[in-house]
């Protein structure tokens, strides 16, 4: 076993090295550069820019040379300085940026993943045991009307319902007066306000499919002949139900958690944009799109580390939780 | 809205007509040589004659304090001197001082949603949009044959952070940082004047009167010097002292380059330009405006707050702003401006047309009120079509340039169902035309080739000889090729009207295809002259003050193509500009080479007049006003004013003197 | 153990008249149909017949662990010798899912399954789960758990069970499973261990070796074993008693002598004549009874071998439900060749 | 081989999907088993049997195939097609089909009113009142909108409608003025096929490479699992700004949206794939596995057979859980201007049309679409239900 992850993890440097190569060549497939985003957007102002102007910044910003060249430079940096560029953006280095984003994207997706274990768990279960009954039919709708709803649409709708009710709509993490202010009570409880629709439109799409397969897992569990054999040693049907079925049905759930390690921090982007969440995803989002290169390749570079190492972990949990492919490898 | 239009109009000729005279006054009775004091700031005038300022001038709240606390000097020590005061005539009513002016921004790159409203020029367009005033500048002279100018500021006027500001700050800016392109401009276009005979050009000379006076001079007539530069330049000044704390060539290379890295900037041209073109988001930087940034403009909210010396005051001596702080919220998805605004987390914001019946319907609830402001455009955003002069395919070059074409595209749409269905009836069904009321506006041109007539287009088509039909019936080129406009778009808000056009279009037979890209994409596209058709529209305030839209000088707007490249690179890309392009391009000459703001005004009505026979801009819809949404207790925000660029939008209203009412 | 048998004359344990229904689209479906048997303390009653005639419902019913479909009636009534002597419960009576019956599954009557394949979960170590059920039942305390776990492994032959008790079943060969399955059955030395095709899914000479294991464990703790099997060989091997079921009925019962000398049901007679000889071809086996079992439901009174019966009698096998008839002490059969038809009716 | 699953022995291979006592089922097997020998063919019909009896399950198929035979046919249950605009009727609200007339008159033919519409001065809202005066009876294969019946021949019969000049919005009408009933029956015919194409895709290319990786791991496995970690960190957004630039504009939109959705498919395997593999992992030193191994069973038949059949009922969750998002899956891509966009019309667009604050507030008829996308979304689900309580093997 412990070999076998010490392989795993030599690979990840060759792996990781290969994918920030194919993401910054990706990243300025697309015609036009950071400059001619940023000229376009200035135009819309009417601050327009001359040609020369546009020459001047791109070689300021280096994007004059080619591809392979700010590459190596990028590359050079990072191995050498630790430095991994500049958001042209955001006129900061690139890890300032993320650093400024990563709390509240933590906050944000941590509460809604545990939301999202804490209800789609017991319901799943409730589903398989109480299969046809009238429960197991109003869950499954309401998980199928999450899945149905688009993140966007249901985010205007919440937030225009919000409005219409309590006439907020719930803009952002904060309200205007608290975004500068220093944390305090009253700016956790402003916090513990606006995160209630985030968190039901993030939180219902992914309980949706979770519910669902732990409750086909249990179902599949549920009838399994060691349940019999636990009732007949006389432990109690509840003992039975969660020391047999639910620890078996778990386990695709808990071994695909590396999986989705990415999610915590890119999982919500429509849903933060719509909401106006100022969290790591919408940014990258932009990053992407007004290809502001360092960023976004930082970014996916981050993502790829975490998308190799996601799956070392579900490797591992999915080896770990199952005994067969434990012993397999311990004999390996 | 019609009737709004019309009032607004009358005032609007009106306005012309007296700074017509007037001008036309100036340039005769005048002793030449020596130069006359022609004008002085009306402010300033108004200063003299309201009881005298400064004495008994009154200060927010906060700042008394401030001074109680002996943090700050006493207003009268923060004003310029009493006669140097500018003084704002009332809008509505003295205002109280106070709270803050809530607005949605996209983060630092929206950096001119907080610029323009706080913007002071060193002269500002007068709000009927007849010319430039002094803001910054108190008063100036000019020679005969507008080669000489002479500008005094204002005594006692100080930056933001209370140093003086004197002609020194506009010496150190035209030396160190203009001339030298530290902020990644060039010299602006008003700073040139041209040889009338070889129209080359020249660059003016700028030297330093006194303390608060200084010297234009420029070697050939710039008759709109002041407006160009007002809209070139816009200011022009800088605060040398701040400065020369940070530019290389005074802290040396690496000195400023570690300035810059501690200021989070990677190299020196972008730390160049953020600190000297787009100073006023950075709280470190002193400005002259009623409101200087606080904090860091990369978080999610932006502040700026009020500017203790500030140097203008209303007509009771009370000092501007009226407002405490401009407070600047992120936002990333435009239902959230709209949601925000209902919802009144902010009191002040500005749309465009396509949200107007959601936002009047709720007007009442929402407390705030719809303010309607006109447009320069010749049509609503994307509710025209440019056609390509230059485009690659020569068979739909040939087209494109066939004035007939043009007509049958134009009278082949029925503007009655767009307008309905696009602008949502707030437009009329006109031509693409300069607005009555504007400059260049022309009798008859708002209505020409507007009524919808598909034989007469379907006629116009057979005659050019598109005769031959293909599959689906369209339309073909003699040599079997199908005619196809391409229309390249970077939104896809413009689809509603694309979808009528290609019906209608295809309805004559001519193919229409539509592609999206994003942005960035399409600039290039622009350059690469890919870009066959679109439905971008014109705006203009005066085509002799920003000709970029109508003369195709660079690579800018869709109609003229490549026409613009030809001119930029003096002939060495793009293509030959021919016929009525050719004179439009001759015109500009003339006006640049002009001695009288008449003779600008005549060449720049010949150009309008050529667009108006070219019609090389369709357009489907009259264009549609800007909107001002203000909570109803924000006062002082004007009723109608020009939205333009050229007059800095939100700017034009002097935002120092809204207030909030109690 | 022959004196704790003579001590009371009480069954351990008796089925009266035990019904289960099933409901099936069809209608209502007679799994088991009035069965009727005894187990006496410290002895072995095999219960036989071809897969599908209930035994295995019968067996589970006596531990009430029927999925819910299965309608159950009738009595089931086991005499604990524990505590107050001759003091009898009904099982049937007892809330499934509750405290009584829980305290007497697998600590009193205890149960092996026909799979160990899937009996165990492959989650948990074969220590754990056997360990389990001692902590239910007999010991809050692990150590000492663990040591009669350790012990009850090397009881029923498992060696090195330090090691042993740390694995998984997957890790077991199947014979090992079953030896598992029996200590778990036997940790709290019960009084009923009830047997569902111990043997069936081992390979012949692993049958008889652990058959050979469930007899001398039974010499050490005496309890009497309900042995529900399709093999007449198992029987006759393990059993004192025997009762033969076919279609949700038992069609004959008696000693295991008396049965096999000389078997009255023509279905007996079939089964006897299909013996399998060890290592025959087990195919074969119901060949030699012609024709496979009807689907009880909805029958009409009649006897549900009548269509295979070689012997049967037109107009009364297919009319009326057979009675019981006692041929000898202690044996008797249910088919009208054995009836005088008048007292049939 | 099949022993070593079998609850009891005897009577082969058949019965050993029903756990024992489930009497019910085993005697059905029992019989069923006398005809055929293989196990597998037995299993889909269990499959088919118990699916049967699931009666949402039945429900949800038959809405479905209303749903695609209303695709098939949208053109002509559709009173007007997806160019319709009409200036005189933006954002008209839905229609009252009524029986009863203003003076309480029965008319035994449904009729709507006819519609006055005027703008709001002020807001510039379109208002709308029926007018009792103007009654358009509803009629069934009325002349509308030419329009080719199933692509093979002109016709102009819509199964039903008003007669001219009157209109019939049941679901109101959109900013352009065009029917929104119509537009949505239109939009099921990308909605409700091209998704699926992807999931299809996505679903085969998981199971098999998933499968192989698992099944026959070593070198080939952490091979394919350092592919699928590439393509998993592969930044989309760039590759579809890129595309959409390369992309000449005379292909129309779908066929674009369906080369899109491929692509989607073709990164969009890999946790499928990566499900697979782990169940592999686990079931492939099952006994019986080992058993078919030894006795020299192909490894497709051991896949195919023994494998996948053991987590079935995982399979059709995941998939079934697959398809919203594969319909809702275009949405994200308009604002790059890949997407579907009008007048060609998916729910997708429909939803995206609708998002504006402006319809949810004023024209909250709009979001009659999303009914659709959940009901079939619900469909899919509760169809995906029945087949995984049909094929797990232990069913009750």
């Amino acid at each position: 076993m412990l070999s076998y992850i010490v392989k795993r993890i030599v690979l990840v440097i060759p792996v990781v090295f290969f994918i920030s190569i194919v993401v910054f060549y990706i990243i300025q497939l697309p015609p036009g550069d950071y400059v001619s985003n940023y000229s376009a957007q200035m135009m819309k102002m009417g601050d327009v820019m001359t040609d020369a102007d546009k020459a001047e910044m791109r070689s300021a910003l280096g994007l004059d040379r080619p591809v392979y060249e700010q590459y190596a430079i990028w590359m050079k940096k990072i191995f050498t300085k630790g430095d991994f560029g500049f958001s042209f953006n955001y006129n900061k280095p690139v890890t300032e940026v993320i650093k400024q984003y990563m709390g509240l994207t933590l906050v944000v997706s941590l509460v809604s993943m545990f939301f999202q274990y804490l209800v789609a768990i017991p319901v799943g279960i409730y589903t398989a045991v109480k299969q046809y009954s009238i429960g197991d039919y109003v869950f499954s709708g309401i998980s199928f009307l999450g899945m149905a709803t688009p993140h966007f649409l249901l985010a205007i709708i919440l937030m225009f319902l919000s409005y219409t009710w309590f006439g907020d709509p719930l803009l952002g993490l904060f309200s205007q007066e608290y975004v500068n202010a220093p944390w305090s009570w009253d700016k956790v409880q402003d916090l513990a306000k606006h995160m209630v629709i985030p968190v039901i439109i993030i939180g219902l799409a992914g309980t949706a499919d979770m519910i669902r397969v732990m409750r086909g897992q249990m179902l599949d569990e549920l009838n399994k002949p060691y349940v019999l054999t636990a009732r007949a040693k006389g432990l109690s049907e509840g003992k039975i139900l969660l020391k047999y079925p639910t620890r078996a049905a778990m386990n695709p759930i808990v071994s695909t958690l590396g999986w989705s390690l990415t999610n915590i921090f890119t999982g919500s982007t429509i849903t933060a944009i719509v909401l106006n969440l100022q969290i790591q995803g919408p940014v990258m989002f932009n990053a992407l799109l007004g290809q502001d290169m360092y960023l976004a390749g930082t970014w996916l570079l981050f993502m790829a580390l975490l998308t190799v190492l996601g799956t070392l972990i579900s490797d591992i949990l999915l080896a770990w939780l199952d005994p067969k492919i434990r012993t397999e490898f311990r004999g390996t | 809205m019609k009737s709004f239009r019309f009032l607004f109009a009358a005032i609007l000729v009106l306005a012309m007509i007296i700074s017509g005279c007037t001008s036309g006054s100036e340039t005769k009775d005048k002793p030449s040589g020596s130069p006359a004091v022609k004008e002085t700031a009306p402010a300033s005038q108004t200063a003299a004659n309201t009881n005298a300022p400064g004495d008994g001038a009154k200060e927010a709240p906060i700042l008394a304090e401030q001074v109680k606390a002996g943090t700050l000097p006493p207003l009268a020590e923060r004003l310029p001197k009493q006669a140097d005061i500018m003084v704002e005539p009332t809008v509505e009513e003295i205002g109280q001082y106070g709270g803050d002016l809530r607005i949605p921004w996209t983060g630092s790159g929206d950096k001119w949603k907080v610029g323009q409203p706080t913007e002071e020029a060193l002269f500002r367009f007068k709000k009927d949009g007849s010319g430039v005033e002094p803001n910054v500048a108190k008063s100036y002279e000019v020679n005969a044959d507008s080669t000489e100018f002479i500008i005094h500021l204002r005594e006692g006027i100080k930056w933001s952070d209370g140093v003086p500001f004197t002609a020194d700050d506009v010496i150190f800016y035209w030396e160190h940082m203009l001339k030298k392109e530290t902020f990644g401009k060039k010299v602006y276009d008003a700073y040139y004047s041209i040889d009338p005979a070889t129209g080359e050009k020249a660059l003016a000379e700028i030297t330093k009167v006194d303390d608060y006076t200084f010297k234009v001079v420029h070697k050939y007539p710039s008759v709109q010097f002041l407006e160009r530069v007002a809209i070139d330049n816009k200011w022009f000044f800088a605060p040398a002292h701040f400065q020369k704390t940070i530019l290389p060539e005074f802290v040396g290379e690496e000195k400023a380059l570690e300035i810059a890295k501690k200021w989070g900037f990677e190299d020196l041209k972008s730390f160049g330009q953020a600190t000297g073109y787009y100073y006023w988001i950075y709280p470190q930087i002193p400005t002259l405006r009623p409101w200087v940034a606080k904090n860091d403009p990369e978080s999610d909210q932006f502040i700026m707050e009020r500017n203790p010396y500030y140097w203008k005051t209303d007509l009771e001596g009370n000092q501007l702003p009226y407002i405490d702080r401009i407070v600047a919220t992120k936002v990333q998805d435009p239902s959230q401006q709209v949601l925000g605004t209902l919802s009144g987390d902010f009191n002040l914001n500005w749309f465009g047309a396509k949200d107007f019946t959601v936002l009047k319907e709720n007007e009442k609830k929402g407390d705030y009120r719809v303010i309607q402001w006109l447009t320069t455009d010749w049509a609503p955003n994307g509710v025209s079509v440019q056609l390509n002069q230059t485009t690659e395919d020569p068979d739909m070059r040939g087209l494109f340039q066939d004035i007939r074409f043009r007509q049958a595209l134009s009278v082949g749409a029925d503007r009655g169902e767009i307008v309905e269905i696009v602008t949502n009836g707030i437009s009329d069904p006109v031509q693409a035309s300069v607005a009555e009321g504007l400059i260049g506006y022309q009798d008859g041109w708002k209505d020409q080739w507007a009524e919808y007539d598909p034989a007469k287009a379907n006629q116009l088509l057979d005659e050019i000889g598109l005769t031959k039909r293909g599959k689906d019936n369209f339309r073909q080129f003699a040599n079997g090729k199908d005619v196809v406009i391409d229309f390249i778009e970077s939104s896809t808000d413009t689809g509603p009207f694309l979808e009528l056009i290609k019906k209608y279009y295809e309805a004559l037979g001519i193919k229409v295809n539509v592609k999206v890209v994003d942005k960035a994409t399409q600039d290039e596209m622009k350059y690469a002259n890919q870009i066959p058709a679109s439905s971008e529209s014109l705006a203009a305030v005066n085509v002799s003050l920003r000709p970029d839209a109508l003369v195709p000088l660079r690579v800018l707007t869709p109609w003229y193509g490549m026409y613009g490249l030809y001119t930029q690179s003096g002939g060495k890309e793009g293509v030959k500009p021919e016929g009525d392009v050719a004179k439009i391009l001759e015109y500009w000459d003339k006006i640049k080479a002009s001695k009288t703001s008449d003779e600008i005004n005549k060449w720049a009505n010949e150009i309008y007049k050529l667009h108006m026979k070219n019609q090389w801009v369709i357009g489907y819809a009259s264009p549609t006003p800007a909107l001002i949404t203000a909570s109803n207790n924000i006062r002082n925000v004007p009723d109608y004013l020009v939205w333009a660029d050229e007059f800095r939008s939100l700017g034009h209203g002097h935002p120092a003197q809204f207030f909030i009412k109690s | 153990m022959t004196q704790a048998a003579t001590r009371s004359d009480k069954p351990l344990l008796s089925v009266k008249d035990l019904k289960i229904q099933i409901q099936v689209d069809g209608g209502v479906m007679k799994a088991v149909d009035g069965v009727d048997f005894e187990i006496r303390k410290g002895r072995t009653l095999g219960l036989v017949g071809e897969s599908g005639c209930g035994k295995s419902l019968t067996s589970r019913a006596i531990m009430a662990i029927n999925p819910k479909e299965c309608e159950t009636s009738g009595q089931i009534e086991y005499v604990s010798t524990e505590g107050k002597p001759n003091q009898s419960v009904d099982l049937l009576s007892l809330n499934p899912r509750g405290k009584e019956i829980r305290a007497i599954r697998g600590r009193k009557i205890s149960m092996i399954f026909q799979e160990p394949m899937t009996a165990f979960s492959p989650m948990y170590s074969i220590g754990n789960q056997i360990m389990e059920a001692v902590l239910i039942h007999r010991t809050k305390n692990k150590k000492e758990a663990r040591a009669i776990t350790l012990d009850m492994l090397s009881k029923v032959g498992i060696s090195d069970q330090e090691k042993r008790f740390e694995q998984f079943p997957h890790e077991f060969s199947g014979g090992m499973r079953q030896r598992a399955m029996i200590s778990m059955a036997l940790s709290c030395n019960p009084e009923l261990l009830i047997a569902d095709e111990p043997t069936t899914a081992l390979d012949v000479t692993i049958q008889a070796q652990v058959l050979e294991l469930m007899k001398s464990l039974q010499q050490e703790f005496g309890m009497a074993i309900l042995l529900v099997t399709h093999d007449l060989g198992i029987i006759a091997e393990m059993c004192d008693e025997v009762a033969v079921m076919y279609l949700g009925k038992i069609v004959e019962q008696g000693t295991v002598k008396e049965i096999f000398s000389n078997p009255k049901h023509p279905y007996t007679r079939g089964l006897m004549r299909s013996m399998p000889r060890l290592g025959g071809n087990k195919s074969e086996r119901l060949e030699s009874i012609e024709g496979s079992v009807p689907l009880p439901v909805n029958m009409p009174p009649m006897c549900g071998f009548y269509d295979r019966c070689p012997e049967r009698i037109e107009g009364v096998c297919n009319k009326r439900s057979v009675p019981n008839t006692e041929i000898s002490d202690g044996h008797t059969v249910r088919c009208f060749l054995y009836t005088d038809r008048e007292e049939g009716e | 081989m099949a022993r070593s699953k079998n609850p009891n022995g005897i009577q082969g291979n058949v019965t050993m999907k029903i756990i024992p006592g489930l009497r019910k089922n085993r005697v059905q097997d029992v019989r069923s088993a006398a005809k055929q020998d293989v196990e597998y063919s037995s299993q889909w019909k269990l499959i088919y049997k118990r699916f049967k009896k699931h009666k949402l399950a039945r429900i949800s198929m038959i809405v479905l195939g209303l749903l695609y035979f209303g695709a098939i046919f949208a053109q002509f249950i559709a009173p007007y097609s997806l160019e319709s605009y009409d200036s005189k009727y933006v954002n008209a609200p839905p229609m009252t089909i009524r029986f009863v007339d203003a003076d309480g008159k029965f008319h035994i033919q449904p009729f709507v009113y006819g519609l006055k519409s005027a703008r709001d001065p002020e807001t510039m809202r379109k208002i709308f009142q029926s007018d009792p005066e103007v009654r358009y009876k509803l009629q069934l294969f009325v002349k509308a909108e030419p329009y080719k019946f199933l692509g093979l021949f002109k016709t102009d019969i819509h199964l039903f409608g008003v007669e001219q000049p009157g209109r019939l919005f049941m679901f109101g009408t959109d900013s352009m003025g065009r029917d929104l009933f119509s537009r949505i029956i239109l939009g099921s015919q990308i909605s409700l096929s091209i998704p699926l194409v992807g999931v299809g895709i996505s679903f085969v290319l998981g199971i098999l490479i998933g499968g192989v990786s698992g099944y026959f791991g070593g070198w080939l496995d952490s091979f394919i699992q350092r592919i699928i970690e590439i393509i998993r960190s592969f930044p989309t957004i760039p590759l579809w700004m890129a595309l959409s630039a390369a992309i000449p504009p005379r292909i129309p939109v779908v066929t674009m949206y369906f080369y899109i959705v491929i692509i989607l498919a073709l990164i969009g395997w890999t946790d499928l794939a990566r499900v697979v593999r782990g169940k592999f992992f686990s079931l492939k030193n099952e006994d019986y596995v080992l058993a078919a191994k030894i006795s020299g069973v192909s490894d497709s038949k051991i896949i195919v057979r023994h494998l996948l059949p053991g987590f079935l009922s995982y399979l059709i969750v995941a998939t079934t859980l697959a398809i919203p998002a594969m319909i809702l899956g275009e949405t994200t891509m308009s604002f790059l201007g890949l997407g579907i966009r009008s007048p060609a019309t998916s729910w997708g667009v429909l939803l995206q049309e609708a998002q504006k604050i402006e319809n949810v507030s004023l024209y909250p008829w709009k979001l009659i679409p999303l009914g659709s996308v959940i009901v079939a979304v619900m469909a899919f689900n509760f169809m995906g239900d029945g087949l995984r309580d049909a094929a797990d093997p232990y069913k009750r």
